[in-house]
């Protein structure tokens, strides 16, 4: 039926009925009047509900699944200076601190000036750690080390914001870190994390110095993807000294071996 | 300046017109946090009355901030204009504002003596209804590909945005929303990868699904400025220049922004522009903003975020864009901490962009952590139509599944339209009839109406499609 | 009746009926002082979902209450049309309401089979948009001095309230109500005092206030109904009997009102005005609810607010009134907490009375005890506009001096009108061009401004007058 | 030039400008096309943060002015069940119930069944009570003694509904309970007292079976005619066995005096 259509479009116009093939997105769904049918209506509002408590879930270094995680790669977790939830919310400077004694605590417990330091953050899903950092944490430490870098010791930051990476930076001295931490819950996903990635990061950076791989989840991008895209991304900091808007993030190999050894 | 005000036996003092103005602010959570909201009703009334008393040139001759923001400022207004209104204070331009003829004055010139600033000083004394009523009647016409801002057209942006940019979805999600006769404002992605191929196969994707279709409309791949760029010299159609901007050089410097870039980008896609077809005018920019993020990236330099937001709207003026928007529920709680505090957002923001001569829209939105749902964008919604507001955002099912917030849908965009009675871009709205998408100005009973919708509007685009 | 529900593996139980309305409502102060709110927003989703399911004969099957008022919504069902709904869920009737094509349906008869129950049990699956786009078509025209409800007209109650009834002080806020363009629908005065003698003065001064002017239009006096009928009894002239009505016998009872006491109320009005002149329908009732009156009289029952509400209505329509409203944020925060739940409340109010079949108005208001203010009835007030609302209220610079609290003003109304495009009654409307309040539909440019309008219009009514 | 306009008009428009002579209402107060005038907006929010203060305005036996009535008439206090100020604004079925105790309290310290029992509740505006009720409980008293009436001991309910007259009436079995109570504040006055009064009131009363006498401040009804508004309901109350919507103001006598002695 599609078959004269210009390419772009059958593609498209092929899924039909099968939305969920190609997006998550809320397709073809119908309506009432203008208004959502009320199966949909009432799916939304599921939805928020559980966005919303995703908020608020949790998780544990000592319950599964990081507890294995923990165990295998001696995770230790530190705070930022927002004590509780209410007040991450409310004061994003606060989630962009270290804790007091952190910067000591780090000193003690991590190696300084690594060539790549991960970081765990809660953000603003916690859940979204739980489910993604078990299979990323891994591969990610192995094909680092494959690259020959030296890694630091992996740790969690509790009310964590994106730019507590610069106190990270002054602290640890390490060449490149990655954070780990879980964006706001949407309705379609509460679980999807993101990996901010900056160069020798220092007090007085912003989001200009720094980059991002987004959306990753089961039905965004997967571990393997953000594991290579990462690595990539890096690289390009290590070749071109620097991080930010003016590094665009390398493009797709067509395996993930290839995308290594630059 | 210091000024005093006493209110019933209470004295409030105010240092200078920064600290003025940010205790005259309606409460924000930004403000909160920045530690320069009013600490008290009172003390939030007292300084909006002696705000009422300002007179305009105070603005000139103090300025909130030094900065390259305030100098592109300074060097856009109209200084002849400016004489006529010099010495009247904010309280009586808003007196003036809210006068039934003003729309045509405006319109005549006043439009360019106003600065950010002023404007700014002006929305926080008024009703959200001051704010609706006096907006309503400011029209700012743009064209690219085609007309948007007449009387009586609201323009819907489809965002047909993927977890993975996976092209297929990107493009059934784009047909969707053109079944709910949305995409006159533009079909804009933004894009999860920040690769350049990436971004180089969005364009090419979209340009095609709209020759394909023969929507009289223009695409646009919202990545950062420099990628889009980069996208254009290895051939991508580019048909709008989005950027995100702040109103401050601080903010647009955390942002990768400096205003040489923007103009530079701008010249780069007008020449492009010039070496293709189907464009009716040289608005090329998109420009898209929100009260907190000056704040949010430490650049807001003492000033409240209502005037931060009105300042990026002098930063946008500069470069004739088609299209600006606030995203207003975007970042979230720490911002705007609630339907309430997001309805007023959308509302001095809209305002503030009109009465500057933007061709202003609105993204009006939430986040899953602040207080608010869909019935707070649902009522933003019909008061910004009723505003007549530029153009508004279609999102499938409100929930954009690569962001993670809600916006208005397809739906909503549909429907509201049906309820103030505006309509599409006009060369848009001829096309939606050619497909049969609408039928006498009204969306077609089986438009948009399931899968089975889809397979009909396949048919009827073969004919149109280029 | 017991449903369960499971969402994402949690189960939810509802016992019955009435446990199901309250936990599938709307977050409300009311509901939560009842003790039959939601505890958690995903119990609140599970029993939308759960009330999504139910056959709407289920309502008649299972009265959620056994009085008066529910035998007179049993009574005043029209069966033959039920007939073809009651097989329809709850879930399926909102869509039919929501279709392109429901507004006739409904006119044609679909009306009579609708319950306040079931009204009200839809309206809480709906969206803000849902309860605007739904309303907006839905028209009940009635008649009295003049014409109320047609499609384009906003009417509005002058309310001159003052806080001793002083004569002078009540006639020239109507005259200044007049300047505006307000008044369509009732000069009404709630007496501040509860003599007879006051109420008849009142009365005899509203009518010779009308008679001056020459306008077409009603007064009322809103003491309560039984001091009305003394005062009718004494040769006061009463245009429209006014009473407080709650959608429960026992909160009837607390305010003093059977359903009998109403009935005879109506008779005996109607008998005046046939020895009256200028009458052109038999609609003399003006009745006023709100959200919560049930429970402040403790006489709910059980029964969430927003039944209550819906069950006052259906009291109402058996009295074929000429004007409804409810006064959404009258009573304080205990029933609705704040600008969100007071803005839902309006929506939803509007709504249910007009999908019932009311002349369906409202007074939107907030009290100095709530978290609410202008912007709050700024924002109603457009929604309602555009929802298609009969009329609204116009209180001198918003401000009720006897009441207490804050409604929609002389301003708002105007300022509404000309937002939407909507209009007075059309024989109000007719002599609004004579005195020359209006030129060409709109406000003149030199009515209500100020004091020296009033001069203007003394001398244009002295040709007017009777 | 308002010669020839009839009788009801012409008082009103001979005011002209001078508004406030006859009514506190915002009149003839120009517009800014159909919005206010810059000055009436600013006002209509001064205004508006003033009687939100109100509510948590407060008043104290120990300070004057209630310093000397309380000595003068050997006012105490007590609780009705709603604990805090944000209690009492959220749960009015706990303003309308007396405290734990307060039934003893009352029953050892007033006399019972008492013609008229007066009562003072600080309700929405404790504001209106330091304002109003030291100008009326005297001349109240006075007037309702002269009557020959039996009087109880006046006492003050913090927290306070109107509905705790029941509980009152209950606890000392009064004949006629008069219970001063701030109304909640408006803009134009903050400080408005309203009388409910009801004839042996018990359990189960509403509010069909009370009268009241409202907008009692200097600004609307007098201290000197709410005193005979109050004994003239109270008189009406006595003669019909009654009080509710079924006993009617009487109409206003030409001066005081003539009021009473029914
Ligand atoms: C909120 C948000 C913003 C807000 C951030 C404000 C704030 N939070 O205080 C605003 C509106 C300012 C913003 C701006 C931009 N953003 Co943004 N943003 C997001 C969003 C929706 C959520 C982020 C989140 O949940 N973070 C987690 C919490 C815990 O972190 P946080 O510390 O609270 O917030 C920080 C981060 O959000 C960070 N951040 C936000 N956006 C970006 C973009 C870049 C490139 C970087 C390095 C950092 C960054 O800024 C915040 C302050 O440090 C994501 C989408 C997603 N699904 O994650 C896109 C996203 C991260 N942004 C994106 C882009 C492209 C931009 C812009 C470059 C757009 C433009 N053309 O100008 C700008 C400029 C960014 C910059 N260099 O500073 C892309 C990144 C794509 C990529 N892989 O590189 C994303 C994935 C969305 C998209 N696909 O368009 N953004
Ligand atoms: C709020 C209010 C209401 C609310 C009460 C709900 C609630 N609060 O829970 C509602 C909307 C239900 C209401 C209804 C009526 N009211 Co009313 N109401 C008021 C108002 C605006 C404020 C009262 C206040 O601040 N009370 C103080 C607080 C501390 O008391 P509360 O315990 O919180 O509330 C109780 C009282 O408000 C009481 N109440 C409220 N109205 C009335 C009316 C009468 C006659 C009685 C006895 C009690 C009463 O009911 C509440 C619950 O017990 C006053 C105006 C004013 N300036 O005071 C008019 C006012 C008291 N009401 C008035 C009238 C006439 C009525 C009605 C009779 C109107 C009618 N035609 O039906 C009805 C029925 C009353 C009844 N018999 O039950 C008149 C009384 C005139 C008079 N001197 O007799 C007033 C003065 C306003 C007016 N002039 O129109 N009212």
């Amino acid at each position: 039926m599609s078959a004269d259509l210009p390419d772009t479009l059958r593609g498209a116009v092929d899924v039909g009925g099968d939305v969920s093939n190609v997006t998550p997105a809320r397709l073809l769904i119908g309506r009432a009047g203008t208004a959502y049918r009320t199966s949909t209506q009432l799916q939304l509002r599921a939805d928020h509900a559980f966005a919303k408590d995703a908020l608020n879930a949790t998780f544990s270094l000592y319950e599964s699944p990081m507890k294995e995680l923990a165990e295998r790669f001696d995770l230790f977790e530190v705070k930022s200076e927002a004590a509780t939830r209410e007040e991450y919310l409310a004061r994003p400077d606060k989630g962009r601190r270290l804790g007091e004694g952190v910067v000591e605590t780090l000193r003690e417990n991590c190696p300084s000036g690594v060539d790549l330091q991960i970081v765990i953050g809660d953000g603003l899903s916690p859940l979204a750690v739980r489910s993604q950092v078990p299979s990323l944490l891994g591969p990610l430490l192995d094909h680092a080390a494959t690259r020959g870098w030296s890694l630091g010791r992996a740790f969690v930051v509790r009310n964590c914001r994106v730019g507590a990476i610069n106190d990270i930076g002054d602290a640890l001295d390490a060449q490149n870190v990655v954070l780990l931490i879980g964006e706001r819950p949407g309705l379609a996903s509460a679980e999807s994390l993101s990996a901010y990635l900056a160069h020798r990061p220092r007090t007085g950076d912003t989001d200009a110095q720094r980059n991002l791989v987004s959306n990753i989840h089961p039905g965004g991008v997967t571990a393997e993807d953000a594991v290579w895209r990462i690595l990539g991304l890096v690289d390009a900091f290590m070749i071109q000294g620097r991080s930010g808007f003016t590094v665009k993030e390398p493009a797709r190999p067509t395996s993930l071996s290839e995308g290594s050894g630059r | 300046m210091k000024r005093s005000v006493t209110l019933r036996g209470e004295s409030f003092h105010f240092t200078d017109l920064r600290e003025l103005m940010g205790c005259a602010n309606e409460p924000k959570a930004g403000d909160r946090l920045a530690g320069i909201a009013a600490s008290s009703e009172r003390e939030r009334v007292a300084a909006k009355m002696a705000l009422a008393e300002v007179p305009l040139s105070a603005f000139l001759d103090e300025p909130l901030l030094e900065d390259d923001v305030t100098g592109l400022i300074i060097d856009s207004l109209d200084r002849e204009e400016f004489a006529n209104l010099r010495s009247l204070t904010v309280g009586e331009l808003r007196e003036l504002v809210l006068s039934s003829n003003f729309a045509s004055e405006w319109q005549r010139g006043l439009k360019g003596a106003l600065t950010p600033e002023i404007v700014a000083a002006t929305a926080r004394i008024m009703s959200a209804r001051d704010l609706i009523s006096a907006a309503a009647p400011l029209r700012s016409v743009t064209r690219c590909r085609n007309t948007m801002g007449e009387g009586g057209v609201l323009g819907v942006r489809i965002q047909p945005n993927h977890p993975t940019d996976d092209i297929a979805g990107v493009v059934l999600s784009a047909l969707d929303g053109l079944m709910f006769g949305c995409g006159d404002a533009v079909i804009g992605v933004n894009p999860a990868g920040d690769a350049i191929e990436n971004v180089v196969a969005l364009e090419h994707a979209l340009q095609e699904l709209i020759g394909a279709v023969g929507a009289p409309t223009q695409s646009c791949v919202l990545s950062h400025f420099t990628t889009q760029l980069v996208a254009l010299e290895r051939g991508a159609p580019v048909d709008l220049l989005f950027q995100s901007i702040g109103g401050t050089e601080a903010t647009n410097a955390g942002f990768g922004v400096t205003l040489q870039g923007l103009a530079e980008g701008r010249e780069a896609v007008l020449a492009s522009h010039a070496t293709r077809d189907g464009f009716i005018g040289d608005n090329v920019m998109y420009f898209e903003t929100g009260q907190g993020t000056a704040l949010s990236v430490d650049g807001h330099g003492g000033v409240d975020q209502l005037t931060c937001e009105a300042r990026a709207y002098g930063v946008a003026r500069a470069f004739d864009p088609f299209l600006v928007n606030s995203v207003v529920g975007f970042i979230g709680p720490e911002y705007l901490a609630d339907a309430t505090e997001i309805i007023r957002a959308g509302l001095e923001d809209h305002f503030m962009g009109k009465l500057l001569g933007l061709p202003m829209g609105i993204d009006i939105c939430y986040t899953n952590h602040v207080e608010a749902n869909q019935d707070t964008t649902d009522q933003l919604l019909v008061l910004l139509a009723t505003a007549g507001c530029n153009f508004v955002m279609g999102v499938p099912g409100s929930d954009d599944v690569m962001l993670n917030y809600q916006s208005t849908s397809y739906h909503d965009a549909a429907g509201v339209r049906e309820l103030v009675g505006a309509g599409p871009a006009p060369e848009f709205a001829e096309w939606l009839e050619q497909t049969g998408i609408f039928v006498e100005g009204r969306l077609a009973e089986g438009s948009a109406n399931g899968p089975e919708s889809l397979q009909a509007f396949a048919e009827s685009i073969k004919e149109l499609g280029r």
